[in-house]
């Protein structure tokens, strides 16, 4: 049977071409080998990557990385065009921020940040993260968990943040 | 009928080959014979739609000219039970099935809003003559 | 053990050919080869019947002369979070396995009552060799 | 990047042949074609770590000389619904890829932890050349 012949190891920059038997000089990124070296080695034939297609480094692979889509349905948006060198890159469209699968995050959906009604801001919404809701602002009370404009508050539940909007309104309560 | 998907079958992992070929949504059957029949379709949600999904339903469908309707060979139908949050559902079939010449293959899905179209590896279709 | 299941062998899309015979709720095998073996079954409930699921399983099982106790080639087990309400979940399997002539393949799963068994393209088993 | 499972290789239904080997948790191509790939993992929860699981993902990767990355061949992901309680989720993937001689195969988890290893019917891993 034939002896497997072992396979040399190739300088840098190139790559053993099974088909060739011999190792050829790599393609850029960006293209993709189109037709493998001669016996020179560095006169592979190298191809742009189609549209919609990439490669981020050099390589001898006979096609290019389809690129991914950003996933309109899930409010993503696109933050850079794929191109012959990098693949799409997705984030969420104003007002979202990721809701991540998993640590890595490559699947992610886009949710709505929480507006913080009647609250101060802590922190505001960004692409990695919701907004951080705070306490009430000035002249709101909370009441369920929530937080109430005091103007709203009836006069006998006004509470002591309120008290600049009632005690101004009650002035003539008799206690 | 339920909507069709279309698919690439050229770039990146995808390819034709044996003159098994791809138009208008279906794969073409070039000989008739028993092929191993497979596809996955990963299904997401939720989406901002007044619809709130129940179930999600993958089907890979026969077409021929012999006969006018077409014919269901593969069914994988999954109730959700995930509530208001982000979810991921695969669903994957595969089997042998009989073909003649000039049959088209398709994938039909429940609701084409809900498939993960993004990343090739997540949603795939083939088929092989044995 | 668990339940077997009864296939159809000849109408609508099942059939068999080169020697794979069905009898007795089994695939025979008629040479001594890898097969690729694969089988999906669609489960769906709930069911009039006391025991409420908590999961249901799928077991594709060899069966042979010259072992006395049935083999078990690949398992699809689930557990089920939708309460109450009506549910579907299918289980595929498939992968290559060794198998002798004469061997016996079934599919045995957790509760029979639970199989949808009204459609032939929701659930199927078959077989190949490579 | 993900973590990789290792696999049995030669006892119980493993096996490997006609030059297609199994190194360095890898299946290693032996000649240039198409190859059926897949694998299924099982994953069963909760197991006592702080982080809560959300989903599981099994991802089937490639490895070759011609490029410095990983390329994602096939990827199962599924969010969960169970809470706190114990559950099981089988994931099965496969399909046709075009492979080079020395690829190099390999089976990606979200959790290593998560993954049913104790039994060989649960969670497995092949490639058949067309």
């Amino acid at each position: 049977s034939r002896r497997h012949a072992t396979r040399p190891p190739c300088p840098a920059g190139m790559n053993w071409i099974e088909g060739a038997c011999r190792c050829c000089a790599q393609c850029p990124a960006g293209t993709f080998l189109l037709r493998p070296c001669s016996i020179h080695g560095n006169d592979s034939v190298c191809a742009t990557c189609p549209a919609g297609t990439f490669r981020s480094q050099p390589n001898t692979l006979h096609k290019c990385q389809a690129c991914y889509e950003c996933d309109r349905q899930a409010f993503q948006s696109v933050l850079s065009n794929c191109s012959a060198t990098s693949n799409v890159a997705c984030g969420c469209e104003p007002g979202r921020f990721r809701d991540c699968l998993d640590e890595r995050c490559s699947d992610f959906s886009c949710r709505q940040c929480q507006p913080c009604t009647g609250r101060l801001v802590q922190r505001p919404c960004s692409e990695a993260q919701d907004t951080l809701c705070g306490s009430c602002k000035p002249d709101f009370y909370t009441e369920g968990g929530e937080c109430r404009p005091c103007h709203t508050s009836a006069l006998e539940t006004c509470g002591k943040e309120c008290q600049r909007v009632c005690g101004g309104r009650g002035s003539g309560l008799e206690y | 009928h339920l909507p069709i998907l279309q698919w690439e079958d050229k770039r990146g992992l995808a390819f034709t080959k044996n003159n098994l070929s791809y138009s208008s949504n279906a794969l073409v059957i070039p000989v008739s014979g028993d092929y191993y029949v497979y596809a996955q379709v990963t299904f997401r949600g939720p989406i901002e739609s007044c619809s709130k999904t129940n179930s999600v339903t993958e089907i890979i469908t026969k077409v021929t000219d012999s006969y006018p309707e077409p014919t269901q060979l593969l069914t994988g139908t999954k109730t959700l039970s995930e509530k208001g949050i982000s979810w991921f559902q695969p669903i994957y079939l595969g089997a042998v099935v009989s073909l003649e010449v000039g049959d088209k293959l398709m994938v039909n899905v429940s609701d084409i809003k809900l498939v993960d179209y993004t990343k090739e590896h997540k949603t795939f279709f083939g088929a092989f003559l044995l």
